[in-house]
């Protein structure tokens, strides 16, 4: 099989089986096929490693499809992550009749997401990540209480205010493309000389932005990722989000310094770093935790990213790209794990000691995932306040993770104890071990240096520090305020009243329009302003 | 200063007389069904429907293969003093769009207006059927005239269709809608026949080719131009004129609906066009394009806020009409801008067409959608749907479909046509009227969603009163994927929009 | 020449003080025999404008079946609640102003008037020969813009079954609802019995007519509408149900007449609505007398109204 | 000032005064009879421009006049059309008026 028909299957799968749903027989079935159609993703991501490229006919949109180093790593993990939480929503929807309705929703979601990972033209690009964004509405407002309700209601509202920014970022950067050449690359490259650069990096950043959700667009997140199903959750949080990720390594200009933008990304994501870690420890809900964990996470990625495009270093996109390959695993991973956590000495065997290597992975636990990201974007945080506070949020992530395990303890139940763990153990096993043979892709210098014990030490100060910190939530954590999930929209009654009296009086005007006098005089002053603006001249 | 060569052929073309055919097929059934009293009412339809769908195509088949407007000279009486049809590219795109809709809306109508056999009608079907055949036969006058008077009759042909569907289901507030719209269409028609008034007083001709070869920027024409324009208006239900439009396309019988949301406003839109960019090309002056871009974002806004608040599922629908209405009229600013050397080449007379055509299968499905679900539960209140996706899944698809149209969501036509329209926006400089493009999609965004958030809603579907036949369904299906088909085109200005265009450059008139 | 304009003034006066009254008048029946006054007034201002064909068909139907039809209207309408909704004095103000404003706009538009005067006259009397027509306004209705002139009578039939479509639905193909008098005076039936003989003539007179001098198959019609709804109102003869086969006959049979010609000018003269050399004038005729048949069936079921009883079998 | 002029004027005027009946009168019919009266302004226009156009031996240019008899054809069509709807409004729900109405939320 060559590259090609690879890279074409990889999306194909998915949509056949979507389009298999139309079928009622099929539909009854789906569930089971969940866990089948990421596989050629998965195998593409090991097979294709750079640069296969293939260009759809017109008939197919035109799409441009290409399978770079960074998409790489990113579709290879996302598809890991399908792969195992198909096969945990397979069970848990196997014999249910909500199953196909779920299923429907998660291969849209899944084509969509595979998609932006490999799109290499915009017009692909802004396909699959709406796909993505939109179907995953389904998956937030499934179970259909008003929680989810509101929760999706809210996420909906913010990721069609996201692909507006998107929309007009493309369309900025294809107006200024030459040749009208719609491709990436082409549009990227043409920054140098775009009129309306600002304009265009303002929009894509707003848009990314949101949909990694930096402050303060990250509310969407702690309501969606408590309000959708474990499985649903699970894929949410470690591989939607990453098409965001993709998103900024694909459209910063790395190779022209921007150092403003690049300023504005480092602080926003800075300060979304402490600020998820600030509110994620008074929450209570382990999912809600883990959604103020992926707010502090993505911000700490923005920042490097913010980092190379202020110095102009195109390999902090790799390094970017690899931080969030082991993100997408731990935090799927421990999402799944909540679900199949149990009170029971198999329970705390097999789900939480290996969770908690996971989760003091992301505050970088020594010779784990966490420290090798570290390790690898410490170059770009340089000795300067901001690699003081990059170190610091490693206290903080350390903090907000055994918070979360905590969380996850006593909320432990029996219900969903006959869950298996094969996909949970799978991921995360995945996660442990796929950092270390992807090091070697990023970096130049040799593995052995993570080894070393002064970089040993100093990724494990912060552990120590936030451990510490942690025994002391521990104590007087109740002191803490409760925040409602989603913390800033809790204003949201403001907002809604507000738009609710916009709205009426809007349709207050209008019936005053409908008035025959009035609309009738309207027609007529309309003629004499028309007259008068058309004698204007050009 | 005069502009440049017209290159209009004013002799009729090898496959002229196919325009002829295009309006006089309908007349034809509609003469037929007079003199049999109906009997054969709903198969004479068909059959035209059938011969007119083949007429579309062939038109469209014609202007593609020749490159070239079809032209037809009536009576070999050429203008001024006889009356031409011409159809350039725009005219064959929009008929074939016409001619699908119309044939889709009469398969689907079946349903309502169908006879088992040849028995007399009762009288909603024999109307329907009849008016549905005059409106098309007013459509693809509208679409290939080329006379400004032959215009006005095609537009009351249209106007005297499209009233008695509105009130076809005879109820108070159906009749009150239609005599809304019938008085205040007439309002618009006379304002119209006033500026055609001044127009021959001033020119001595009413043939658009002519015309543009001889209006002079100059007050007769700033006020014929104003008059005639403002008449069509409120015939297209443009914000602020849209008084009638709610109450009528919500309250006709969904077919009926599906026509006149998806076809019947544009008809006076393709005049207003054919107006400014054709007839008195010079007059589009900067304050008037962003004068009736302004309408359009006025359209935009208040459309879309209201069909959020809308209870009732085709009130919702009807103000997305008239949201979706005022993108058409940012082609007047962003087509007539300097970035292209003619409007035609730019790339906003390609968004802002497509945005037409994309709308007009969109909205077509929507309705058809909100007939089935109105027909399968007996009412639209939205509030009242839940978990209708899982009885109609096909029917709510097709809704969903026209609904990522309508929000510019890829793939789509309303996502290409948003695409060109934005892009036309950054080109002119002129980015306030993107805001109000992403703004419009944002809100519409917000009414699709809460429509198909109540149809997919997990509780238990509601209680059919009668089961939907399956064809139904996926003709709904096929018509919303037309709109997403329509998302396949290319993302550049269309070769074949352009054809039969005048090559004149709208900045020689200064 | 004076003369002329005093009377010009003195009619332009008339007609607006009691178009003027008939726009304000508070009762709706003056208003409507006024407007009816009205009409025959403007059918005057139509031959001062050298306009007779125009000034038939004002008088014919402005003073005449437009009147019936708002009269029969004014006659039927139950209840008037008018107060409630009248517009305010500030709101009234201000459309008035917005109405001077503009006339005042329209009045400089004729006052605009191109130093040559724009016109198709020469061009249409320099072809009118090769139809065989003697008056150029039929030439232009029947032979150049003969498009116009077809979709026209459709535009009429469809506004018949737009009003034949308001009928409730178990009264389809039903008899209109025409208001006839259920014991005629008797100077209706005398009226109705005298002016049909000569009625018919004239519109028979004024179709023939037509075709040289001014008048023709609308003005003819109209006439013949006329005629025959003064027949039914006075009960003299039944009103038809609208499913009648021969009702339906007469409605098509002068547009099928017309189409069927416009389609052999395919044929024959090589063009839709082309008349053969040397048949055009026959050709047209024939369009005309079957056109003034069925635009006066039309007209006259349009003034009577949707079909509000069955026939009794 | 000729007598073509003064006409024009007159025709202005009554396109004024129907157009102040049209928008302020709510009783229906006094709506139809008012977009009588603005159609007729309308036609004297056509008709004071025919005269205008008077030439090669005819009084008026024929075309003008050709397209008023068409459209008071229209006119009356119309008429007819919104005759018949008012008097169907009115025997469903007794009104003669049109009211400020609004697309109800309510009913079917």
């Amino acid at each position: 099989m060559n590259a090609e028909m690879l890279l074409v299957l990889t999306l194909a799968l998915p949509l056949v089986t979507l389009a298999g749903c139309l079928s009622r027989q099929f539909r009854r079935h789906v569930a089971v096929l969940l866990v089948v159609a990421p596989l050629p993703a998965l195998a593409t991501a090991c097979l294709l490693a750079d640069g296969s490229t293939v260009v759809l006919p017109p008939a197919l949109l035109g799409l441009t499809l290409v399978l770079d180093r960074p998409g790489a790593m990113l579709l290879g993990a996302a598809a890991l992550l399908w792969i195992t939480a198909g096969a945990y929503a397979g069970r848990r929807f196997r014999g249910n009749p909500d199953g196909a309705r779920f299923a429907v929703w998660w291969l849209m979601t899944l084509t969509g997401n595979l998609g932006a990972f490999l799109a290499a033209d915009m017009v692909g690009f802004y396909l699959f990540f709406t796909l993505a964004s939109l179907a995953a509405y389904g998956l937030v407002v499934f179970d259909g209480s008003p929680e989810a309700k509101r929760a999706a209601a809210i996420y909906v509202g913010l990721a069609v205010f996201g692909e507006a920014l998107l929309l007009m970022a493309f369309v900025l950067m294809a107006t200024a493309t030459p040749d009208s050449s719609l491709l990436i690359g082409d549009a990227v490259a043409s920054f140098a000389t775009s009129p309306w650069r600002d304009y265009a990096m303002a929009f894509l950043i707003l848009a990314f932005g949101l949909k990694i959700g930096l402050f303060p667009f990250h509310v969407w997140m702690p309501l969606t990722y408590s309000a959708a199903p474990i499985p649903a959750a699970a894929v949410l949080s470690g591989s939607a989000v990453k098409v965001g990720v993709i998103g900024l390594i694909r459209f910063l200009p790395f190779e022209i310094p921007m150092h403003n933008w690049g300023e504005v990304l480092v602080i926003a994501g800075l300060f979304s770093t402490f600020y998820g870690v600030a509110i994620g420890i008074t929450q209570a809900n382990p999912k809600t935790v883990l959604a103020y964990s992926s707010v502090s996470q993505m911000g700490l990625l923005a920042a490097v990213l913010g980092m190379g495009l202020s110095a102009g270093e195109k390999s902090a996109a790799l390094v970017a790209a690899f931080s969030a390959t082991f993100h997408v695993l731990v935090k799927g991973g421990l999402f799944l794990a909540i679900g199949v956590a149990t009170p029971t000495k198999r329970g705390v065997w097999l789900v939480f000691v290996p969770a908690v290597v996971l989760a003091l992975g992301l505050g970088g636990l020594p010779l784990t995932g966490g420290a090798l990201a570290k390790l690898a974007s410490k170059p770009f945080m340089g000795q300067g306040i901001v690699g003081v506070l990059a170190t610091l949020s490693a206290i903080g992530s350390t903090l907000l993770m055994l918070h979360f395990l905590r969380r996850m303890w006593s909320s432990t139940t029996q219900s969903e104890a006959r869950a298996s763990l094969l996909p949970w153990l799978a991921t995360a096993l995945a996660a442990i071990v796929l950092p270390w043979i992807l090091y070697s892709v990023v970096r130049d210098e040799p593995l052995r240096d993570a080894t070393l014990p002064k970089e040993i030490w100093e990724a494990l100060w912060p552990v120590l520090l936030g451990s510490l910190a942690s025994l002391a939530l521990w104590r007087w954590g109740r002191l803490l305020p409760r925040l409602p999930a989603g913390d800033v929209i809790a204003a949201d009654k403001g907002l809604v009243r507000l738009a609710d009296a916009s709205g009426a009086a809007m349709e207050k005007i209008d019936r005053y329009l409908r008035e025959w006098p009035v609309a009738t005089a309207l027609l007529v002053g309309l003629a004499t302003l028309l007259s008068v603006s058309a004698s204007l001249g050009r | 200063m005069v502009p440049d060569a017209i290159v209009l052929s004013d002799a009729t073309t090898a496959d002229g007389y196919l325009l002829v055919l295009a309006i006089i097929f309908p007349v034809i059934g509609i003469l037929l069904t007079l003199a049999f009293g109906g009997r054969y009412v709903e198969r004479i339809a068909l059959v035209l429907l059938l011969a007119g769908l083949v007429v579309a195509i062939a038109i469209f088949a014609a202007v593609l293969r020749d490159d070239q407007s079809l032209v037809y000279i009536v009576g070999n009486w050429k203008p001024p003093l006889g009356i031409a049809l011409r159809a350039d590219g725009v005219s064959a795109a929009m008929m074939l769009t016409i001619a699908v809709i119309i044939c889709a809306i009469g398969l689907y109508a079946r349903g309502e207006f169908g006879q088992s056999q040849a028995t007399v009608p009762t009288r909603a079907s024999y109307a329907f059927w009849v008016l549905l055949l005059a409106i098309w036969s007013g459509l693809n006058a509208m679409a290939v005239g080329a006379d400004l008077f032959n215009l006005y009759v095609a537009l009351e042909l249209l106007t005297f269709a499209a009233v008695p569907l509105v009130c076809l289901k005879g109820y108070e507030e159906t009749i009150k809608a239609a005599l809304r719209y019938m008085l205040f269409a007439l309002l618009g028609s006379v304002l119209y026949l006033l500026g055609i008034a001044l127009i021959y007083g001033a020119y001595g001709t009413l043939d658009i080719a002519l015309l543009s070869d001889r209006v002079r920027p100059e007050p007769i024409a700033w006020i014929a131009a104003a008059l005639m324009t403002a008449g069509l208006l409120a015939k297209t239900a443009l914000f602020p004129l849209h008084l009638w439009l709610p109450p009528a396309h919500a309250g006709a019988p969904p077919p009926g609906s599906a026509v006149l949301s998806a076809l019947v406003v544009k008809g006076s839109f393709i005049l207003i066009v054919r107006l400014w960019f054709d007839a008195m090309p010079g007059l589009l002056s900067f304050a008037a394009a962003q004068l009736l871009a302004a309408l359009g974002a006025g359209a935009i806004l208040f459309g879309s806020v209201l069909a959020l608040r809308q209870a009732r599922l085709k009130l919702l629908i009807a103000y997305s009409t008239i949201a979706q209405i005022g993108y058409l009229f940012f082609i007047f600013p962003l087509a007539s801008g300097d970035s292209a050397s003619t409007p035609w080449s730019s790339i906003a007379w390609t968004g802002g067409w497509l945005q037409l055509f994309s709308h007009a299968f969109a909205k077509a499905a929507m309705f058809m959608a909100a007939g089935l679900i109105a027909e399968a539960v007996g009412h639209d209140q939205i509030a009242d749907l839940r978990g209708i996706g899982r009885a109609l899944p096909v029917t709510i698809f097709a809704f969903g479909l026209a609904g990522l149209s309508l929000m510019g969501v890829p793939p789509s036509g309303g996502f290409v046509a948003k695409w060109m329209l934005l892009s036309a926006t950054v080109m002119e400089g002129q980015w306030w009227w993107a805001v109000v493009m992403l703004v419009g999609g944002l809100l519409a965004g917000g009414y699709v969603f809460m429509v198909l958030g109540k149809a997919l809603s997990s509780t238990t579907p509601p209680v059919l009163r009668v089961s939907i036949p399956r064809h139904s369904e996926v003709l709904v299906l096929a018509v919303a994927l037309c709109a997403v088909l329509l998302g396949l085109v290319p993302l550049q200005p269309s070769e074949f929009l352009t054809i039969g265009r005048p090559d004149i450059h709208t900045t020689a008139l200064q | 020449m004076t003369y002329d304009l005093a009377f010009d003034i003195s009619l332009a006066g008339l007609l607006l003080a009691i178009a003027l009254w008939t726009i304000v008048a508070r009762a709706i029946f003056p208003a409507i025999v006024l407007f009816m006054v009205y009409g025959l007034l403007l059918g005057i201002v139509w031959v001062r404008l050298s306009a007779v064909d125009v000034a038939l068909t004002e008088a014919a139907i402005g003073g005449g079946v437009t009147s019936m039809l708002l009269l029969g209207a004014a006659a039927r309408l139950q209840g008037k609640n008018v107060a409630s909704e009248q517009l305010g004095l500030p709101g009234r103000l201000a459309a008035a102003l917005l109405c001077i404003f503009v006339t005042a706009g329209l009045a400089y538009a004729v006052f605009l008037r191109p130093e040559v005067a724009a016109t198709l006259a020469p061009m249409a009397k320099e072809n009118l020969a090769e139809s065989g027509l003697g008056n150029p306004v039929a030439g232009v209705l029947f032979v150049y813009r003969a498009l116009d002139t077809l979709l026209e009578k459709v535009v009429l039939l469809l506004a018949l079954v737009g009003v034949w479509s308001l009928a409730k639905d178990e009264m389809w193909g039903g008899i209109p609802g025409l208001r006839v008098y259920a014991q005629p005076s008797g100077i209706l039936v005398y009226l109705a019995q005298v002016l049909p003989p000569i009625g018919i003539m004239v519109g028979i007179y004024m179709f023939w007519a037509g075709a040289n001098y001014p008048g023709g198959a609308f003005q003819g019609g109209t006439v013949l509408a006329a005629m025959w709804l003064l027949v039914m109102m006075a009960r003299l003869q039944d009103v038809p149900a609208t499913s009648a086969p021969w009702v339906r006959l007469c409605l098509v049979v002068g547009p099928v007449a017309f189409l069927a010609i416009g389609l052999s000018g395919f044929v024959f003269a090589g063009s839709f609505l082309g008349y053969p050399e040397g048949h055009a004038k026959p050709l047209i005729i024939i369009a005309e007398a079957t056109l003034t048949l069925s635009i006066g069936v039309t007209l006259a079921l349009l003034v009577a109204g949707p079909p509000e009883r069955m026939p009794q079998r | 000032m000729t007598s073509g002029v003064l006409l024009g004027y007159c025709g202005a005027v009554l396109v004024g005064l129907g157009l102040f009946g049209l928008v302020t009168n709510p009783e229906i019919l006094r709506k139809i009879l008012a977009f009588n009266v603005l159609g007729n302004g309308v036609f004297l226009l056509f008709g004071v421009i025919a005269r205008r156009g008077a030439a090669a031996g005819l009084g008026a240019d024929p075309v003008p006049q050709a397209l008023v008899i068409t459209g008071i054809v229209v006119a009356f069509s119309a008429t007819a059309m919104a005759v018949g709807l008012l008097v169907r409004l009115n025997k469903v729900s007794g009104q003669t008026i049109m009211t400020s109405d609004d697309p109800t939320n309510s009913g079917k």
